[in-house]
């Protein structure tokens, strides 16, 4: 079996060395950034086949065995939010040299340590390791985001590292809680040693990481963290970046039965809610993308809340918006070059200079308000069905009613976009286009064979649900 | 910032903080990790400083991540003052 | 117990200032004031009565593992204070610049991004 | 600044140098290590920068050169780190305890680790401290 540890130490070593590489060597730099995406990405495809969908790998980083030590853990689910993170990381990075004409080695040197806090968070199994991690990824994004120096851009930084450091000092509290209580830091040493009460210090870590999920009574810091961000940034922070959240709250809920189940449920209905309503109002274009991922993450924890019915249509979501809403931040990104405005009342007519970003929007639209034949139609159909299984029947209609509303303003932005007629451009460059195209023909395969995914998802999230096999793993039994 | 709010959140953080004094006894040694780092430490990593040997050799990986966090902060202020009077004209 | 409870106050002060202060230099010191906090709860839950730092010397070989105060708590502060130290870096210099750029610290007076 | 702040800190220097690299290499044995030496290295220059002004502490060590040596610390760190496993008795191998040279690779992590810090807190100084 190959060490799992191998992607991020190539990513991480890889971070360490692009502020060395000098001005000449561009090419080589580019190339040894990319390459390393790529790399990390295929080791875990493949990998995928000795995971998929009930084996757990464990890897020690040192010689010390689990409770000593640090260890990391491999299981399906971490499997495919690493496939997640590095695909997505590999296409954002293929577009930097369009939007990063200055100070690009500082620039990639800190993207990729953010993609190394991400692996890290997935991988870990060690409760303070996951910590740390948190915060390089955190402060990596902090960097990326007031790349531009612009006033609004400081702004929004500011705002953000406020916000998240408070939640992230939440998070610290509970871990030393956990670990007053418990005496260990491990993930599978705590399952055991946990004592009666122990709802406080895990309520601490719960409402840290939903500030990072960017749900409703914490999100102000989202959209302009994602609109002021540059492009490359943009599409990691709203694709894959808030998932994280969800994530270690999904993993300790699996792990530690705990029942936050209902107020996860309630901040979905109020995400889906508030972010549908504001993304109405925006002229802006990344600023409405980046208040409809607020509304997504309400649908992805609305399902996620609904309890054991709505897992698989829960993460089957956020694979989705994972792969939609990168293209639809790649799509604006490439609009916004060729016009060099965000205001989307000013730009109309640019569907016949831009085919392709004018079908991969309507692809991007059509999916993530579920309209049939597309990837998010499956999932929201799980979804609803999910609602109407559960003791929560009542509620189904607040998810269909807003679907309609983004379908409603996701079409405006495309006439206003890619309606009429103007002036002709010219065609972009196929580096902008191609993971445009990627994404688009993933959307529309997955839309029309879901059960390649949600088969597999059923195997992982039932896996999942027995803690037994963690504990095993790790432990021993 | 209004101030309903303010209060609310504010009374929230207190009955969060607050109930750390209600979780019961922080026991000393009864079943914890740390009593293997105190027996075994100089032996396994030849440090006599425990603290020393658990920062570097138990949970270097740890120090590893501390390192990173250090080193992209210092980027991300390199790269937040270099030449800022270009932009700053504008 | 009396130890948890000066962690505490500092927590509460710390978040105070955060949230109540318009100054965006008073926001970070309440931030560095609940790290602040929170570390001096993690070192006293490593507590133990009449302890001694968790250094070996050849004198206290044999009665070390009976006073030794716990020393994985504080290698996770020192960890801490480090990952606290670059968040502080970043925070001032993003301030110095927003500075710079608005003339002014008041986080009330910052109405460039809107809705 | 005044004749009196610069004699004393220019008396004060070395010791402050010598001392950092005693708890930098001591940090194995005594309370201290790379975090804290790192410190105290990274503020000797800074003492230098505020008292004879950055031109000044430019000579000791450039911005640009620190960035770099950090770069290099951190893939070695790295490096250590993942792959101690298989160097672990090699490095710094010594039967007697209680000695500056033994302790397998923690006091070269420490050294690593130090120089990390150091120059980490150089870079903030100056970026800080720099012209606009």
């Amino acid at each position: 079996m190959m060490p799992v540890y191998i992607p991020v130490v190539v990513l991480l070593i890889t971070g360490f060395l692009t502020p060395l590489i000098g001005i000449k060597l561009k090419k080589l730099r580019r190339i040894l950034v990319n390459s390393s995406l790529l790399f990390s990405f295929l080791f875990f495809v493949f990998l995928s086949s000795d995971v998929f969908p009930n084996k757990i790998i464990v890897q020690n980083v040192s010689s010390w065995l689990p409770p000593i030590g640090i260890n990391m853990v491999l299981d399906s689910l971490s499997l495919i939010f690493l496939l997640l993170i590095t695909g997505i990381g590999f296409l954002a990075s293929l577009v930097v040299e369009k939007y990063v004409h200055e100070r690009k080695s500082e620039f990639y040197s800190l993207f990729l340590l953010m993609i190394v806090g991400m692996m890290g968070i997935v991988l870990t199994g060690d409760l303070f390791n996951l910590y740390v991690f948190y915060e390089i990824m955190c402060i990596a994004s902090y960097g990326l985001i007031v790349f531009y120096r612009t006033r609004k851009s400081t702004e929004a930084a500011i705002k953000y590292l406020l916000i998240s450091a408070l939640g992230s000092s939440l998070i610290l509290l509970g871990i030393a809680l956990v670990y007053g209580l418990t005496g260990t830091l491990n993930l599978a040493d705590i399952i055991t040693k946990l004592p009666e009460n122990y709802a406080i210090p895990f309520s601490l870590i719960f409402v840290g990481f939903v500030v990072k999920a960017g749900l409703v009574p914490f999100h102000i810091w989202l959209p302009d963290a994602h609109s002021e961000a540059p492009i490359p940034v943009s599409v990691m922070l709203s694709g894959v970046l808030v998932k994280m959240g969800l994530y270690v709250i999904l993993r300790f809920y699996f792990l530690f039965d705990l029942n936050y189940l209902f107020i996860i449920l309630i901040l979905g209905l109020a995400s889906i809610i508030v972010g549908d309503l504001m993304a109405l109002q925006q002229k802006d274009i990344k600023r409405m993308l980046a208040y409809s991922t607020i509304s997504q993450m309400g649908y992805i924890s609305f399902a996620l809340g609904l309890g054991s019915v709505g897992f698989v249509a829960g993460t089957f979501h956020l694979i989705n918006h994972v792969l939609i809403k990168s293209m639809l931040f790649l799509i604006a990104g490439s609009v916004v070059l060729k016009v060099k405005t965000r205001d989307m009342t000013k730009m109309k007519g640019l569907g016949f200079s831009m085919p392709v970003e004018a079908i991969g929007f309507l692809i991007g639209a059509f999916a993530i308000s579920g309209i049939p034949l597309f990837n998010g139609f499956a999932s929201k159909f799980m979804i609803y069905m999910a609602t109407l299984n559960s003791g929560y029947s009542f509620l189904v209609f607040i998810p269909i009613i807003f679907s309609v509303v983004t379908l409603g303003y996701y079409m405006r932005a495309f006439f206003s976009i890619f309606g009429g007629t103007g002036k002709k451009r010219e065609k972009t460059k196929w580096t902008l286009a191609l993971p445009v195209l990627v994404l688009a023909s993933l959307c529309v395969i997955i839309g029309v064979f879901p059960q390649l995914i949600t088969q597999n998802l059923q195997l992982v999230i039932n896996s999942l649900l027995d803690k037994a096999n963690y504990y095993c793993a790790v432990l021993g039994c | 910032m209004n101030k309903p709010l303010l209060l609310i959140s504010l009374t929230l953080l207190a009955v969060f903080v607050l109930s750390v004094l209600f979780v019961p006894n922080f026991s000393f040694f009864s079943n914890k990790i740390s009593n293997h780092y105190i027996y075994h430490s100089l032996e396994e990593t030849k440090a006599p400083n425990v603290v020393g040997g658990v920062v570097w050799d138990y949970r270097a990986y740890d120090t590893l991540g501390e390192e990173t966090v250090l080193f992209a902060a210092t980027l991300g202020v390199y790269m937040l003052f270099k030449k800022l009077h270009v932009r700053d004209k504008k | 117990m009396i130890e948890y409870v000066f962690g505490t106050i500092f927590i509460i002060l710390g978040a105070y200032c955060l949230v109540v202060k318009k100054n965006i230099i008073k926001k970070i010191m309440g931030l560095s004031i609940i790290t602040m906090g929170i570390h001096l709860l993690i070192i006293t839950m490593g507590y133990r009565q009449g302890g001694i730092p968790p250094i070996i010397t050849p004198e206290n070989l044999l009665t070390f593992s009976q006073y030794s105060v716990d020393p994985l708590p504080q290698a996770l502060v020192l960890t801490s204070i480090v990952i606290d130290l670059s968040i502080t870096a970043i925070a001032l210099s993003i301030s110095i610049l927003l500075f710079e750029q608005n003339k002014t610290l008041d986080s009330s007076k910052l109405k460039v991004l809107k809705g | 600044m005044t004749v009196i702040k610069q004699t004393i800190s220019r008396i004060v220097f070395p010791f402050m140098l010598l001392f950092s690299i005693y708890v930098i290499t001591h940090g194995h044995l005594t309370p201290g290590g790379g975090f804290q030496g790192g410190v105290l290295l990274a503020s000797s220059v800074i003492l230098i920068c505020l008292v004879y002004g950055l031109r000044k502490a430019e000579h000791l060590i450039r911005e640009e050169t620190s960035h770099r040596i950090e770069a290099v610390a951190g893939i070695l760190l790295a490096v250590l780190v993942v792959f101690e496993f298989f160097i672990k008795g090699s490095l710094m191998a010594s039967e007697s305890l209680f000695q500056v040279w033994s302790g397998g690779a923690i006091p070269v992590m420490n050294v690593i680790g130090g120089i990390m810090v150091a120059t980490s807190f150089i870079i903030i100084f100056y970026s800080m401290v720099k012209e606009k």
